[in-house]
């Protein structure tokens, strides 16, 4: 371990011991901030360094951290009863994806695994009872992924490489919400507080990434199957997160729903460099982690400041804030893989990995131009239905200078990192398009808004066909917009009228089994019927069965 | 001085009926035994004496008990105090014999005597409930001793009468006919299996801990589970001198497993907390007992004591929770961890403690035991299906009582500050556990 | 160099359409130049700005012609930016014009708008797989995954190159919104796809949203051109006025489809972009 | 040795006839009868040694006179019936103790350890075992469930005879001290149980469940 990584291990552990008296006060932030430097630092060295993957890690959880040190404490100040103890917990939280980090596999590593999951439960469902069931979720999956990697890290010596990769694909495909057990994503991000939202899908899934590709160093090389399975779930992953995506109606938990979409993507750059062992892969593998850390970290943290999250009561917030129009909107643009954003760098990578690889993977051009185009509209929707048009209720906002400031070094690093991108993928040695033609491209487009935006105008109401005038309701709904779009993938039935419906197959496979499970317990809670009688029948049963064990 | 170990928790008798007197008592003599236990190690009288084995479990019991004891005199009133430190002090008494004795055939009796006490303590003052569950376990656990006897009678004969004497036992026993000792230890497990907890026969033990009093339930779960498991761990031992473990491992493989599965499937939707935490005691019996049967008596130890810690901590949570709500239903209780975090806060943590998450000591004890049953992989596998169905059961509960919806309470008059002392000392052994120490104990009982 | 060529050419490219048009239902037309001085006209005047609009409002158009002719610049029909992959940011840059455009709409509020925006996705989603499933197709038969490596049609690949190119034509219908994806002359809100979005945009933001749309289509003739034997230049002037011809005749004689039977047509981009692929990956 | 034989005999009689009765002063008769065999045989297992001199003397007084008259006193204060209710048959109940019987007289021989000064007990004991379980989980009033764990009780005790010459003094004794308090704590028990829901009908104390 670095001595960075220590400074900044220790500033945290004073943060949340400062945070559980005075969770205002400058030393709480100036101890996170110093805590997200020092791993942006110690991070950044590992990864220019040698490029460990784990820098990467660190350094992208520091930018957060940094970020959060300013948000955070003014966040807190809508949660005053809970406030001492998210500023207690949301620091160690922090250490405990450090530790993973760095720890080796084994006993450690699940040590920290799973006290990472402890303190995501606690974060989550302290939001209160309608976090609830996604505080479960989280939880369920968090061990469901803890037993995979027992089975990997223990099975050591005695299972197959099979087995162990299966483990492992369990244990951080779970963490990195690898279809199909991504479900309990979108039900356990979406509901916890924004600051939370932001580095559970920013930083946490990463672990999961992470850990896949370290695990190559632990385990040797995984079996061809796990490429494949990589590739293919996570390609149909993305696909099917974003059409689910589109028909969610939470701000948040479409943003959720985007992180598997994302996540998707780079499971399948790993299977991509599992399979063929090139560097396109890698390199898209960890730009795209930095790149959504960075703006899904601007998104969710940007909607902390709205009181309500249901799109279709949402719109015309641009004109109440449009600080925080430009900065959601800058996150959105990144996040729909436009260039020159960081992301699509990424998928401009991993477009060339499929290319390149050999038999029939090519093919998955066609699955990532499908992502392509439905994330256009994913966060067109998104956007263009809270932030501009006619506002349709209500909102109260708040965004203070210390929330304000923490969303703006995001997107600082984020545009940092669009302008970059090649700085960042230098210790793979792996180039990119000549991004400076981008950023042409856009000066000539400020250019041309500014020439355009003084020239005469005359305000004017929308055209309203001229019929009767227009009013808010006659903009589409969040479900209105994407219904045409969810028409066209059967995996998905949307039942339009005054209350939609909404009929996914893949949770009702997860019903049946919750459902068989709860059967199942009934009918061994029935041994415990009450009758003194059974019980010393059974006693009795059991004695005759051991003796009878010991006699043959 | 062993006698007077023996008799020192018997004192508690002095304090009459009168509430403070008893309280004083209760907690000062446990502190007082804990104190001096140390200084007998090692030493004989008749058929007592202390080994390092027997330290370790009356040191655990001792201030568990003194802690429970402290932290129950805001639970009782003046009136009814009495007949639970009464009853505390004969079971605590009885649980002194079981381990300062060294002869089998008076670790029994006193194994029987906790049994007797503790039914007491289930007890306590009645209702048809209280009763109901006093007379089952009573029935229950006494045919099981009772069968645990004949297994000692067998043992006995075997050695040919020669001696009941543990460590002239241990010496002994590997002359004995095996075909015998097998019989002996299977009847042994049946019947000291069933004060355990073991599946299929621990019906009793939901009812019991469910209606007793809160501090009663933590008595019971905390440090009576634990005298029958001494016993096991005694005759394990023995079946180890014997050159028979491979046998005994195959039997206690086996209902450890079975426990913690069933346990995963009662814990699954249960509607008292109270029960659903006495379920997990029966979990985490079958997980000790599966540690010993994996040859790891050091790690059953360690298992017990980190269960006794955190289930003594849960069980007091959920009496003072019961103190305050008078509700027995999970449904009923909600948002502690917001609302009160003072009792809340502990409580969801022994919860996750019980699931076997870190920082807490269970989740080391269950890393080892996978690791050790990675030998068969398919076993190791069904653990950890057990672990899940358990966690999945507790989660539910976990997540209402602690931040469902749910009226919010003032704690006043418990001694809240007990649990995060137990909490504090789980976090310890988490984040440090003194394998050295358990595995030292260990030369205790096992041979090379 | 081919961005500017394409800025000066888009005019009268959609100026022949429209002449052609007019020809073929025996009205006189009006010249093909005069789109240059409809726009010179559009340009000079002020545009309407829609009481909720935000700056979002004026980025659509902005973008939508940049992204179009910066993509152009990739195209080398004339000397340009070329590198391995280039094709990709091509489209993307497209994406980039259609994602402010789609916003654009939304931003006034209006229904219609919203409308339009949605469809456009829609027919996003559906082109967009086959159109670049073609294109990697072209690229893995070529050498070097740039457009300047592209392959000329010839015996050898003439099944993958024939399959790209159909698929580039289906493209370029739904890119260009002309029938049977949509119709631009139709008027009737609810039947538009383009047209419904750039309602609130008139002025010098419409003569921007026309431009785009006519180098948006120039650049997929480009992309065919690009596959064709020949100079490239003049190969491209080819393809233009074939499209316009063919434009010009498919807009008169044949109808656009219903909105709900986009998916039956645009599905055929899909089905050559995955044949493309596939003989390309096995070297038909 | 023949005494001895025949009174073990005698023993399994009164514990087969302890099934068979239908009226629980009977039983606790019988039961009182079993004691003072099974006292008589450890005294003639005794052959001068005092200790089983004492432990025969220590069953007498305790399981043999005090123990069935605590379970009179009992049965007179609690004012139920005093019919044995069951959930078989007197005829099925005998046909189920006379498999029991058979198959710990075929399984006995395994229990019988190379030493024991009795291996004829054995069996028996172990029939008197098997035979209390069957008691406890086909009877429904507690105080026949008690009368069916003396029984048991009572064959572990034969059992401790047969194979070793019984257990050491003290350890006899504690067991005996122990299997009088549970009885008593019995007994206090059913009172409160009679006292409270007013009936001592274990089978219908089934409100604990789940």
């Amino acid at each position: 371990m670095s001595e960075g990584v220590m400074v900044s291990a220790l500033a945290l552990v004073g943060a949340s011991l400062v945070g559980l008296r005075a969770w205002g006060s400058g030393g709480y932030a100036l101890l996170l901030g110093l805590g997200g430097a020092t791993l942006v630092q110690a991070g950044g060295g590992m990864w220019y360094g040698d490029g460990s993957a784990a820098g990467v890690f660190l350094h992208l959880l520091g930018l957060l951290t940094m970020a959060l040190a300013s948000y955070v404490p003014e966040y807190l100040g809508h949660h005053p009863k809970e406030a001492p103890v998210y500023a207690f917990l949301v620091p160690l939280f922090l250490l405990a994806m450090v530790g993973v980090a760095q720890a080796p596999p084994g006993l450690p590593f699940l040590f920290f695994w799973e006290g990472m999951a402890l303190l995501g439960y606690l974060l989550v469902a302290l939001e209160g009872p309608k976090a609830q069931a996604g505080a479960r979720a989280f939880f369920l999956a968090s061990r469901l992924s803890g037993a995979g990697l027992y089975l990997a890290f223990l099975g050591q010596g005695h299972l197959g490489p099979d087995w162990i990769w299966a483990g492992l694909l369990v244990g951080f495909g779970v963490k990195a919400a690898l279809f199909p057990f991504h479900l309990w994503l979108p039900r356990a991000h979406p509901v916890a507080i924004s600051p939370v939202s932001a580095l559970l899908s920013g930083a946490m899934t990463k672990l999961g990434l992470y850990g896949l590709f370290q695990a190559q160093t632990w385990f040797g090389p995984p079996p061809v199957w796990v490429g494949f399975a990589l590739v293919l779930l996570g390609l149909f992953g993305a696909v099917y997160a974003l059409v689910r995506g589109l028909a969610e109606e939470d701000l948040k938990g479409a943003l959720a729903y985007s992180s598997v979409e994302n996540l998707g993507l780079m499971l399948a750059a790993l299977g991509g460099y599992f399979l063929t062992g090139k560097v396109l892969f890698l390199g898209a593998f960890f730009l795209h982690q930095v790149g959504h850390a960075l703006f899904k970290g601007l998104l969710f943290l940007g909607s902390g400041a709205l009181s309500e999250r249901q799109v279709s009561r949402l719109g015309g917030l641009w004109h109440r804030m449009p600080l925080l129009g430009g900065l959601v909107l800058l996150g959105m643009a990144v996040g729909a893989g436009l260039p020159p954003g960081a992301v699509f760098a990424a998928e401009w990578l991993l477009y060339q990995g499929f290319l390149f690889a050999p038999g029939l993977l090519p093919l998955g051009v066609g699955a990532l131009a499908l992502v392509g185009a439905l994330a256009l509209y994913f966060y067109v929707r998104l956007f263009g239905l809270a932030f501009l048009g006619a506002p349709r209720g209500n909102v109260a906002l708040h965004l203070g200078p210390g929330m304000r400031f923490g969303l703006l070094v995001l997107a600082v690093i984020l545009v940092g990192l669009s302008l970059f991108p090649q700085e960042f993928l230098r210790p793979l040695g792996q180039g990119l398009y000549p991004s400076w033609a981008l950023w042409v491209l856009l000066a000539l487009a400020f250019g041309l808004y500014r020439w355009l935006d003084p020239r005469p105008s005359r305000s004017y109401g929308t055209w309203d066909c001229g019929f009767q005038p227009l009013t808010p309701r006659m903009q589409p709904n969040a479900l209105g917009f994407s219904e045409p779009a969810l028409r066209l993938f059967p995996f998905l039935r949307l039942k339009v009228g005054e209350r939609p419906e909404l009929d996914e197959p893949l949770e009702r496979v997860y019903q049946g089994v919750g459902e068989g499970f709860g059967w199942a317990t009934r009918l061994v809670q029935a041994l415990q019927s009450g009758s003194l009688h059974f019980y010393l029948l059974l006693q009795l049963l059991t004695l005759v069965v051991v003796m009878g064990v010991v006699l043959l | 001085m062993l006698y007077g170990l023996l008799l020192l928790p018997l004192l508690v008798f002095l304090g009459r009926r009168d509430k403070g007197a008893l309280v004083r008592l209760s907690v000062l003599l446990p502190i007082l035994s804990a104190l001096l236990a140390p200084l007998l190690l090692g030493q004989m009288a008749g058929p007592f004496r202390l080994d390092g084995v027997g330290l370790f479990y009356l040191m655990l019991t001792d201030l568990l008990f003194a802690l429970i004891a402290l932290f129950a005199r805001g639970y009782f009133s003046e009136e009814e105090a009495w007949r639970f430190y009464w009853a505390g002090g004969l079971f605590l008494g009885a649980a002194h014999g079981a381990y300062l004795a060294h002869n089998l055939g008076v670790l029994w009796i006193f194994v029987e005597g906790s049994t007797l006490a503790s039914a007491l303590l289930v007890y306590h003052k009645g209702g048809a409930r209280a009763l109901e569950a006093t007379w089952k376990y009573l029935m229950l656990g006494s045919v099981g001793i009772a069968l645990g006897l004949i297994g000692v009678i067998l043992v006995y004969a075997l050695l040919s009468g020669a001696t009941l004497d543990w460590r002239e036992a241990r010496a002994l026993v590997g002359s004995a006919n095996p075909e015998g000792l097998k019989l002996a230890f299977a009847l042994l497990l049946v019947g000291f299996g069933t004060k355990v907890g073991l599946f299929p026969l621990q019906a009793w033990l939901p009812d019991a801990h469910a209606e007793a009093p809160g501090p009663a339930s933590a008595l019971l779960s905390g440090t009576l589970l634990n005298v029958a498991f001494y016993a096991l761990l005694r005759y394990t031992a023995l079946m180890q001198a014997a050159g028979l473990f491979p046998f005994a491992s195959g039997l206690l493989l086996a209902f450890g497993l079975l426990s913690l599965l069933a346990a995963g499937f009662f814990l699954y939707g249960q509607k008292e907390y109270k029960r659903l935490l006495a379920y997990s005691s029966m979990e985490h019996m079958g997980l000790a007992v599966f540690a010993l049967g994996l040859g790891l008596p050091w790690l059953a130890l360690f298992h017990t004591l980190a269960h006794s810690l955190a289930k003594t901590l849960a069980f007091l949570g959920a009496s003072g929770i019961l103190a305050l709500s008078h509700a027995k239903e999970v449904g009923r209780v909600g948002g502690l961890f917001r609302s009160l975090p003072a009792l809340g806060v502990p409580f969801v943590l022994a919860l996750a403690a019980l699931g076997g998450l870190p920082p807490f000591p269970l989740f080391f004890a269950e890393f080892k035991a996978v690791e050790a049953a990675m030998r068969y992989p398919l076993l190791a596998a069904w653990y950890l299906v057990g672990l899940g169905l358990a966690f999945a059961g507790l989660l539910g509960p976990m997540t209402q009582m602690g931040f469902g919806p749910g009226r919010p309470w003032k704690a006043q008059g418990l001694d809240l500050w007990a649990l995060w002392l137990l909490l504090a000392v789980l976090f310890l052994l988490g984040v440090r556990p003194p394998v050295e120490v358990f595995q030292a104990l260990e030369v205790v009982l096992w041979t090379r | 160099m081919t961005a500017l060529l394409f800025l000066l050419l888009a005019p009268l490219f959609s100026g022949s359409v429209k002449w052609l048009k007019a020809r073929l239902t025996h009205r006189q037309g009006a010249s093909p130049l005069l789109e240059y001085r409809n726009l010179a006209k559009l340009l000079s005047k002020a545009w309407v700005r829609p009481g909720l609009s935000t700056p979002v409002f004026l980025l659509g158009p902005t973008l939508a012609l940049l992204g179009a002719l910066a993509a152009a610049l990739f195209l080398p029909l004339l000397p340009g930016l070329s590198f391995a992959g280039d094709f990709l940011v091509a489209l993307y840059l497209l994406n980039l014009g259609r994602f402010f455009q789609m916003l654009a709409a939304l931003d006034t509020g209006s229904a219609f708008g919203a409308q339009g925006s949605y469809r456009e996705g829609l027919v996003t989603i559906l082109a967009e797989p086959g159109t670049l499933m073609a294109l990697g197709a072209a690229a893995l038969a070529g050498e070097g995954l740039g457009l300047a490596g592209l392959p000329v049609l010839g015996p050898e690949n003439a099944l993958v190159l024939l399959l790209v190119l159909a698929s580039l034509a289906v493209a370029l219908l739904a890119e260009g919104a002309r029938m049977p994806v949509d119709d631009p002359t139709t008027h009737l809100e609810l039947t538009m796809v383009h047209e419904a979005q750039l309602l609130d945009h008139g002025g010098p933001l419409l003569a921007l949203y026309e431009l785009a749309a006519s180098v948006k289509m120039l650049f997929y003739a480009g992309l065919m051109a690009l596959l064709l034997p020949g100079p490239k230049v003049l190969v491209f002037m080819g393809v233009v006025l074939a499209w316009a011809l063919a434009l010009g005749y498919l807009e008169t004689f044949g109808v656009k489809l219903r909105y709900l039977r986009l998916p039956d047509f645009l599905s055929y981009n899909t089905l050559f972009g995955v044949l493309a692929l596939l003989g390309a990956i096995w070297k038909l | 040795m023949e005494v001895v034989n025949t009174l073990v005999l005698a023993v399994l009689a009164t514990g087969f006839l302890m099934v068979s009765r239908r009226s629980l002063d009977a039983v606790i008769r019988l039961y009182a009868l079993q004691n003072v065999l099974l006292a008589l045989v450890s005294f003639g297992l005794a052959k001068g040694e005092l200790h089983f001199v004492l432990a025969g003397l220590a069953l007498f007084v305790l399981k043999g006179v005090a123990i069935p008259w605590y379970l009179f006193w009992l049965l007179d204060r609690l004012e139920v019936s005093h019919e044995v209710e069951g959930y078989l048959s007197v005829s099925f109940s005998l046909l189920l103790a006379g498999l029991l019987i058979a198959l710990a007289f075929r399984v006995g021989a395994v229990f019988v350890l190379p030493e024991a000064p009795l291996p004829q007990g054995v069996p028996v004991a172990l029939s008197l075992v098997l035979l209390g379980m069957l008691s406890m989980v086909s009877r429904k009033k507690a105080i026949s469930q008690v009368l069916g764990f003396l029984a048991l009780e009572n064959g572990v005790f034969l059992l401790a005879l047969s194979e070793s010459h019984g257990l050491p003094l003290f350890v006899e004794l504690g067991v005996a001290l122990d299997a009088f308090a549970a009885v008593f704590l019995a007994g206090v028990l059913i009172f409160r149980i009679k006292g409270e829901m007013g009936h001592v009908d274990t089978a219908r104390m089934r409100a604990l469940r789940g």
